[in-house]
C-alpha cells in the first residue's frame, strides 16, 4: 500500500518538474525572427544564387571559358559566346537555371578569373517558371550590388539586415 | 459561398465581401503535414520556434481534408506521384500548392533520372515556386507571402502572371 | 501473446463448444507515404486485431532518387553534393564516407589541420542529427514542446555551419584530399560557448522528458530487440548498442582521430525503446566532449587541402565504413581508371533497420509501433537513396 | 488552352533538348540531349559514348572475368603477404583448410578477399558464420555490380561483431548470362540479406533462388527493366504540365474515395 | 427584463405559455453568443500560450497580436468546400458534429455565473451534468463510425472506451462534493461553501486531483488526447471532416473545456463567492485559471498509451475517488 502511494507521489513530482521547465520557458523571451519586418544578417559565405561579378568599370569579368558549366554537376549553366574582333571570346548568353542549381558552389571554385560568386540572395520565389531562369543581365545586376570582396567563395549584396 | 465563388456576378456588389473572404483565406492557410525529402526538414525548421509559421496563422494539419495549402517539399518520383495526386484530390476546394525546392519545381539536381518526375507541376497545378536546395526558411516564407498576395488578388482581377 | 495465436476470424457457429463467439476480422491499415509519424515517405502496412498489431512490414521506394546511377555519370568530385542528399540530417558523415573511400583508393594523405576540421565538424553533425531525432521522437510520443526545444538548439549549430561552409543543411564542404575552406575567425569560441550551452540543455531535456513518468510507461519494455536478433538483422549504431553489444566503428577500426581520444561508448541493457533513447542522449554528451578535445588540440597553421591532381584516375575497389549518427554507413566504390566512378554502392543503416519493424512491433499496440519507428531514427533519403 | 502556353512549351525551360545543353564537349556527361524525348535519355549507350576504356586486364580486376578465375593481378601476387595482420592469416588459413579450391588473399588493411563459385556459396557462407575462429555474423553490405560483358557479380562484406575483426569480402559471379543471372540466396544464413537481395534484383536484375519474396523494393511493381545496368534505356512517356485553369478534376469528382 | 417581455405578450394577446418559450429562446441565444465568443477567445489563447511555452509568439499578423486570427479561421472554414465522402452514411455523418456541439452547450444551463445570473437553477444540477456530458461519447462514436475510414474508426473506439471509463471516477468525485454540500443544485453548493466558510478544495484535495484528471480525459485533452492523436491516427475521429463541419468539433471541444472550468470552479473553488470583486468576475477568474492549467498541461507531457489510460482510470482514479468519498462521509458524520 505504501509503495502505491509513494509511486503516485513520485509520478506527481516528475510531472511537476516537467511543467516547471515549460513554465520557465514561457517566461523567457521568444527567439522568433519576425521575418518580413526583421531579416537575419546572413554570414558572408552563404550560398544563395550564383551571380556574375563585374570589375571596377562595370563590365563582366567572365571570359566565357565555360569551366563553370563543365564543373556543374547538374548542367544548369548554359553559355554562348562569339569571337570578338581581337579573337577574344565575348560572352553573349549566360543562362543559369535557379531551379536545377544545387547551390553547391562548385562553379565558383572552378572559375579561374573570380568572375562568379555565391551571392546571399535567397528571396527567389515566383509565380511563373520562366522567371526562374536567370539570364546574363539579371545575374550581372545582382553582382554589381556587391558590397564585400569574395570571402569563402561568397559575397554580400547589401540587403537591409536588422538582426 | 456560391455567391462569392461564381465569377459571373459583377464584381462591384461582392467586392468588399470578396476582400474579406480573401483576407480570411489568406491569413489562415493550414498546410498539409507532408514531407518528402531534405526540404521537409527546412519546412519543419520554418514551423519551429525561430521562424514560426504560426505567426502567419499557419498550423500543420495531418489530414488532407482540413488543409488548404499543400507544400510539396522534396523530390517527386514515379512511385509517389500518384500518391501526391490522390492527396491533392482529397483536399477541400479553395486549395493552393507551393512547390518547395528545385526537385519539386522541375526535377532540380535529379532532373532527367530514370525514376524522377521532373517537377510536381506535371502532376498537380502549382501556384508558387520556391527555388533553393533546400530553400532557407526565409525563402519559404517569402514564397508564402507571395502566395498570400496571390490569394488576396484572387477573384478581383485576372490572376497576375508576371511575364 | 496467447490470444494472437488463436485463430481470430473464428466463425460464430464454428465454436461448437457451447458458448458462441463473435466473428472478428483483422483490420489491414497502411500508414501511407503521408503520415505524421512516418518520418518522410515511408509506408507501413500493418494488420491489426483491434489496437494490437498482428504483423507490420514497411514499403519503401517513395524517395528513390537514383543516387547510384548518378554517381556513375559524374566525375568523382562532382558526386560529393549528391552524397549530402542521401542522409540529409547527417550530411557531413555521408560526405566523409565517400571522400575516405576515394582517398583510400588514391591513397592521398590528408593534412593534419584538415583531419582536425573534419573530426570536429563530423562530431558536431552527430549532435545536430541526434537533436533532430530527439525532437521528432518527442513529436511521435505527443510532446510537441520537446520538438520545438530541440529545434531551437539545432538552429544554433546550423548557424555555425552556415558561417563555416555557407549552407545550413547540405554542406558540400569536404573535398577529396581536404576541406573546401578554412575555419572562420570566431569559430573556436562560438563552438565552445555552444557546447557549454548544450550541456545545460541536456539537463533541461532530462527534466522535461526523460524523468517524465508518462514517457517511461510509453517506452520501457516497448519494441525489445535481443542481441542475437540485432546482429542477425544487421542492426548497427545506437540500435545495436542499445541491445547490449558494445560495437562502435569509431573504436573497432578508428578513422580520423578517434584512436587519439578515449571516449566511452554508451551501451544499453535490454534493447527497448527507452535504451535506444538513453544511448543517443549519452552519445550527445560524448560528442560534446570530443568536440572540445578536437578544438583544444586544433593545429594553428597548416594547409587544409592535399595537392590532388586535376583529373583523378583511381582504379580498383574499396569499402569504407564510418559511424554515422544512425549506424554504420558504408561506401563500396569500384573505379576503372577513368575519373568517373564505375559503381558506387551505398550501405545505409536505416535501410537495414527498417527490416526490424516487423520483429519489433509484432504483438504491440499502434502507439508502440509509432514509438518503434521513432526509436529507429529513420531518414528516408538514406533508405531509398 | 492558354494562348501563351503553346509557345511556352517550345522555348520552355523544361524541354532542355532544344540546344539548351550541348555547349562545349560534355566529356564526362553521358546524358547527351536528344531531339524528341522530354526526359533526358540517360542510357549508357546513347549517341555520345563516354570514352569507356576497353576493360583491359590491367585495370579491370581480373577476378571479375567469370570464365578465367585465375590468380589475382600482379600487385596481389602472393596470397599471404608477410606483414598482413594475424586475423587475415587465420582467416585465410581457416578458409583454405575448409575449402581447398578457394584462393583467399589479403586485400587491404585487414580485409580478406575471396572469389567463391556460386555453387559453393551456401556452405562457405554457413561455414564462415559458424566457425568459431571466424564468427562472421554481421553481413555489412551485399552489392551487385554490373561488369558489362564480364557478367554480373555480387559482393558480400562480412564482419565479426562485436570484435570487429576478422573481415571478409566474398565475390560471387552470377551464372546464366545477363538475362537470368542466378545467385543462391543467403537469407536463411543472414536474415539482413532479405532487403539487400530484393534491391539487387530490383536495380540490377540478379535473381536470388531461395529468397522468400523476391519482389521489387525501390521501384514501382510495374517497372520494366533494371535501371542500374549499364545498358538500361529509360523509356517513360513524357508527362504534360498541369495548369490551374485547365486542371481537369478527377472524373469521379462527387465520389471521393477516402483511403487516406 | 422579464416584466417587459410578459406585458409585451399580454399586449399581443398571446397565451401565457408563450412567455416561457420566448424567455427560453432569449436565454438560449445569450448562452450561444457567450459560448461562441469564448470559444474564439480560447482558441486564440491556446495558440498564444502554446507559442510562448515553445519560445515562439503565435499568431501575430491578423490584428493586434493575432486578435482576429480565430475570426479569420472561422470565416475561412465557412468558405471551405463541404466534403461528405461518398462511402460515408450521410445522415449520421451530418448529425455527429451537431450532437457534439449540443452536448457541450447543454452543460451551460445549470452553471451559476453569479447568484441570479443562471439559466435554470435545477435542483438536480449535478445528475443533469453527468447525464449530458455522456452525450459526447455518442457524438464521437457516430462521427468515427460514419466516416467509413479506418483511422476514424480506431479513433472512435478509443474515445468510447476512454470517456466511459473516466466518467465513473468523475461522477464519484461529484458525489463526494454533493455529500458535503447536502444539495445537488450548483447554486446550493456554492452557498454551502459560503456556510462552511471554506472552499471544498481544502476539504477534498484528492477529489480535486481526481476531478481534474477525469475532466481532462473527458475533454480528450492533454496527455489523454488519444481519439484524435496527431501522430498515430492522422486526425482520429475527425479525419474525414472538413470545413465548417470540422469546426463544430473544435467549438464543441473548446466550449466543453470552458464548461469543465466552470464546473471545477463551482464544485471546489467556491463558484462566484469571493471577497470584494463582483461574483461574475470571480467566476471568470477561476474558470480561466483552470483553462490556463489545462493548456499548460497539454504542452508539457507526452501522450499516454491506451492501455495505461485504462488502468490509470480504473486502478488509480477510482480507488482515490472512493477513498475521498469515505473521508467526506466521515467529515459529514463528525461535523454534520
Amino acid at each position: 500500500m505504501v509503495r502505491y502511494i509513494r509511486e503516485i507521489l513520485k509520478t506527481l513530482k516528475t510531472l511537476a518538474i516537467g511543467m516547471g521547465v515549460t513554465f520557465r520557458n514561457m517566461i523567457s523571451p521568444s527567439i522568433t525572427i519576425h521575418y518580413p519586418d526583421e531579416k537575419l544578417d546572413v554570414p558572408v559565405g552563404t550560398r544563395g544564387l550564383p551571380v556574375l561579378l563585374s570589375d571596377a568599370d562595370g563590365n563582366l569579368k567572365c571570359v566565357s571559358c565555360e569551366l563553370c558549366a563543365k564543373a556543374c554537376p547538374v548542367n544548369c549553366i548554359e553559355i554562348k559566346s562569339y569571337r570578338g574582333p581581337n579573337r577574344k571570346k565575348i560572352l553573349e548568353v549566360y543562362n543559369l537555371d535557379s531551379t536545377w542549381c544545387m547551390y553547391c558552389g562548385l562553379c565558383v571554385e572552378a572559375c579561374p578569373f573570380d568572375a562568379l560568386a555565391m551571392s546571399d540572395q535567397y528571396e527567389l520565389a515566383d509565380y511563373d517558371l520562366r522567371n526562374l531562369v536567370y539570364d546574363k543581365e539579371r545575374l550581372a545586376e545582382i553582382g554589381r550590388r556587391q558590397t564585400t570582396a569574395t570571402i569563402n567563395f561568397g559575397i554580400k549584396t547589401g540587403g537591409e539586415w536588422t538582426r | 459561398m456560391g455567391l462569392i465563388d461564381n465569377q459571373h456576378l459583377p464584381g462591384i456588389i461582392t467586392l468588399p465581401l470578396r476582400r474579406l473572404v480573401n483576407w480570411s483565406r489568406k491569413s489562415s492557410l493550414w498546410y498539409l503535414l507532408f514531407g518528402i525529402a531534405c526540404c521537409a526538414i527546412e519546412m519543419m525548421a520554418t514551423g519551429a520556434s525561430r521562424y514560426d509559421f504560426d505567426r502567419f496563422g499557419m498550423i500543420f494539419r495531418a489530414s488532407p481534408r482540413q488543409s488548404d495549402l499543400m507544400i510539396v517539399p522534396g523530390t517527386v518520383n514515379e512511385k509517389i506521384a500518384d500518391r501526391v495526386r490522390l492527396l491533392y484530390d482529397q483536399m477541400a476546394e479553395p486549395r493552393w500548392v507551393i512547390a518547395m525546392g528545385g526537385c519539386a519545381i522541375n526535377g532540380g539536381p535529379y532532373h532527367g533520372e530514370y525514376n524522377i518526375v521532373d517537377g510536381i507541376d506535371k502532376v498537380i497545378p502549382v501556384d508558387v515556386y520556391v527555388p533553393g536546395c533546400p530553400p532557407r526558411p526565409e525563402s519559404l516564407m517569402h514564397g508564402v507571402l507571395m502566395l498570400q498576395e496571390k490569394i488576396a488578388r484572387e477573384g478581383i482581377e485576372r490572376p497576375l502572371v508576371r511575364v | 501473446m496467447a490470444d494472437s495465436e488463436m485463430n481470430i476470424s473464428t466463425q460464430l457457429e464454428e465454436t461448437g463448444s457451447g458458448e458462441p463467439r463473435i466473428r472478428t476480422e483483422e483490420l489491414l491499415i497502411n500508414m501511407g507515404p503521408q503520415h505524421p509519424s512516418t518520418h518522410g515517405v515511408l509506408r507501413v502496412m500493418a494488420r491489426l486485431d483491434g489496437e494490437k498489431v498482428v504483423d507490420a512490414w514497411g514499403d519503401i521506394g517513395y524517395l528513390h532518387r537514383c543516387f547510384e546511377k548518378i554517381a556513375e555519370k559524374r566525375p568523382l568530385p562532382a558526386v560529393i553534393p549528391y552524397t549530402d542528399r542521401t542522409d540529409y540530417l547527417a550530411a557531413l558523415s555521408m560526405e566523409l564516407t565517400y571522400v575516405l573511400a576515394v582517398e583510400k583508393l588514391l591513397n592521398i594523405e590528408v593534412p593534419e589541420r584538415a583531419v582536425y576540421i573534419r573530426f570536429i565538424t563530423n562530431e558536431l553533425q552527430r549532435i545536430a542529427s541526434h537533436l533532430l531525432w530527439f525532437g521528432a521522437f518527442c513529436l511521435d510520443l505527443g510532446a510537441v514542446t520537446g520538438f520545438l526545444y530541440a529545434f531551437r538548439d539545432r538552429e544554433k549549430i546550423l548557424d555555425v555551419y552556415e558561417s563555416l561552409c555557407g549552407a545550413r543543411m547540405l554542406y558540400n564542404y569536404f573535398r577529396i584530399g581536404g576541406v573546401r575552406n578554412d575555419l572562420y575567425q570566431g569559430f573556436r569560441d562560438t563552438v565552445l560557448r555552444l557546447m557549454d550551452d548544450l550541456e545545460k540543455r541536456l539537463v533541461e531535456f532530462d527534466n522535461l522528458i526523460t524523468s517524465n513518468k508518462i514517457f517511461e510507461t510509453r517506452t520501457v519494455g516497448v519494441g525489445v530487440l535481443t542481441a542475437e536478433e540485432a546482429i542477425a538483422w544487421g542492426a548497427s549504431g545506437p540500435v545495436l548498442r542499445a541491445s547490449g553489444i558494445p560495437y562502435d566503428i569509431r573504436k573497432a577500426d578508428p578513422y580520423l582521430l578517434y584512436d587519439r581520444y578515449d571516449f566511452n561508448v554508451p551501451v544499453g541493457t535490454n534493447g527497448d525503446v527507452y535504451d535506444r533513447y538513453r544511448v543517443r542522449m549519452a552519445e550527445i554528451a560524448e560528442s560534446i566532449k570530443l568536440v572540445r578535445h578536437g578544438l583544444e588540440d586544433l593545429p594553428r597553421g597548416g594547409d587544409i587541402m592535399a595537392d590532388v591532381p586535376r583529373r583523378l584516375s583511381p582504379s580498383g575497389d574499396t569499402y569504407s565504413r564510418i559511424e554515422s549518427p544512425r549506424g554504420e554507413v558504408g561506401c563500396y566504390l569500384v573505379c576503372d581508371g577513368t575519373d568517373v566512378a564505375y559503381r558506387v554502392k551505398w550501405r545505409s543503416p536505416c535501410f537495414v533497420h527498417l527490416q526490424l519493424l516487423g520483429t519489433l512491433s509484432r504483438g504491440s499496440l499502434i502507439a508502440d509501433m509509432v514509438a518503434n519507428i521513432g526509436s529507429l531514427d529513420i531518414v528516408m533519403g538514406e533508405v531509398d537513396r | 488552352m492558354r494562348d501563351e502556353t503553346s509557345d511556352y512549351l517550345t522555348q520552355s525551360v523544361l524541354a532542355p533538348d532544344l540546344g539548351k545543353k550541348g555547349t562545349g564537349d560534355m566529356a564526362y556527361n553521358e546524358k547527351e540531349s536528344h531531339g524528341q524525348s522530354e526526359n533526358m535519355n540517360d542510357s549508357g549507350n546513347g549517341v555520345h559514348e563516354t570514352p569507356q576504356p576497353t576493360p583491359t586486364a590491367a585495370d579491370q580486376p581480373a577476378e571479375t572475368q567469370p570464365e578465367r578465375p585465375k590468380a589475382e593481378p600482379s600487385q596481389r601476387e602472393h596470397a599471404v603477404s608477410p606483414d598482413a595482420p594475424d586475423e587475415v592469416k587465420t582467416t585465410i588459413a581457416a578458409l583454405v583448410e575448409a575449402f581447398p579450391s578457394l584462393k583467399p588473399f589479403h586485400k587491404e588493411d585487414d580485409w580478406t578477399e575471396v572469389v567463391v563459385p556460386a555453387a559453393l556459396l551456401k556452405d562457405v557462407a554457413r561455414f564462415v558464420r559458424d566457425d568459431e575462429r571466424l564468427k562472421l555474423n554481421f553481413l555489412s553490405s551485399l552489392s551487385g555490380v554490373d561488369y558489362r560483358d564480364a557478367g554480373l557479380q555480387v559482393v558480400y562484406h562480412l564482419i565479426s561483431i562485436p570484435a570487429g575483426r576478422p573481415k571478409l569480402i566474398m565475390k560471387v559471379n552470377a551464372e546464366g548470362g545477363r538475362d537470368n543471372a542466378h545467385v543462391p540466396s543467403v537469407v536463411d544464413i543472414w536474415p539482413t540479406a532479405n532487403w539487400h537481395e530484393r534491391e539487387a534484383w530490383d536495380l540490377l536484375g540478379i535473381r536470388f533462388d531461395g529468397h522468400p519474396n523476391l519482389k521489387r523494393i525501390l521501384l514501382r511493381e510495374d517497372w520494366i527493366g533494371h535501371p542500374l545496368r549499364k545498358d538500361y534505356v529509360d523509356s517513360r512517356p513524357p508527362r504534360e504540365r498541369q495548369y490551374k485553369e485547365t486542371w481537369a478534376p478527377p472524373s469521379d469528382r462527387g465520389v471521393r474515395h477516402d483511403e487516406s | 427584463m422579464q416584466q417587459f417581455i410578459s406585458d409585451q405578450i399580454m399586449a399581443l394577446g398571446l397565451p401565457q405559455w408563450t412567455f416561457n418559450v420566448v424567455w427560453a429562446l432569449i436565454q438560449g441565444l445569450l448562452v450561444l453568443v457567450f459560448i461562441l465568443f469564448n470559444a474564439l477567445f480560447l482558441i486564440w489563447l491556446e495558440r498564444k500560450v502554446s507559442g510562448h511555452i515553445q519560445l515562439r509568439v503565435g499568431p501575430m499578423r491578423t490584428g493586434f497580436h493575432g486578435a482576429l486570427q480565430t475570426l479569420a479561421d472561422a470565416l475561412k472554414l465557412l468558405g471551405k468546400e463541404d466534403i461528405i465522402p461518398s462511402s460515408a452514411d450521410r445522415a449520421v455523418f451530418v448529425i455527429a458534429p451537431i450532437i457534439a456541439f449540443a452536448s457541450a452547450m447543454l452543460v451551460y444551463v445549470v452553471i451559476p455565473w453569479s447568484p441570479n445570473l443562471i439559466v435554470q437553477d435545477l435542483n438536480i444540477g449535478l445528475i443533469y451534468i453527468a447525464a449530458v456530458s455522456s452525450l459526447l461519447t455518442l457524438a464521437l462514436l457516430s462521427a468515427g463510425w460514419s466516416s467509413n475510414n479506418k483511422w476514424s474508426l480506431l479513433g472512435a473506439m478509443r474515445s468510447a472506451s476512454q470517456l466511459i471509463s473516466y466518467e465513473v471516477s468523475l461522477v464519484l468525485s461529484i458525489v463526494s462534493v454533493a455529500l458535503l454540500a447536502g444539495t445537488l443544485s450548483l447554486n446550493g453548493i456554492v452557498q454551502a461553501q459560503q456556510e462552511w466558510g471554506l472552499w471544498f478544495v481544502v476539504l477534498q484535495p484528492i477529489g480535486v486531483f481526481v476531478f481534474l484528471t477525469a475532466t481532462l480525459a473527458e475533454l480528450n485533452r492533454a496527455p489523454f488526447d488519444m481519439p484524435e492523436a496527431e501522430s498515430e491516427l492522422v486526425a482520429g475521429y475527425s479525419t474525414e471532416y472538413s470545413g465548417m463541419r470540422w469546426a463544430y468539433f473544435m467549438l464543441a471541444e473548446y466550449s466543453a473545456l470552458l464548461a469543465a472550468g466552470a464546473l471545477n470552479a463551482v464544485l471546489f473553488w467556491g463558484g462566484w463567492s469571493g471577497p470584494f470583486l463582483p461574483p461574475a468576475v470571480w467566476m471568470l477568474i477561476k474558470v480561466y485559471g483552470f483553462v490556463f492549467l489545462a493548456m499548460w498541461i497539454r504542452w508539457s507531457f507526452p501522450r499516454i498509451r491506451v492501455d495505461h489510460l485504462m488502468n490509470l482510470g480504473w486502478k488509480v482514479l477510482l480507488p482515490l475517488a472512493v477513498v475521498q468519498l469515505l473521508i467526506t462521509a466521515i467529515i459529514v458524520v463528525v461535523w454534520g
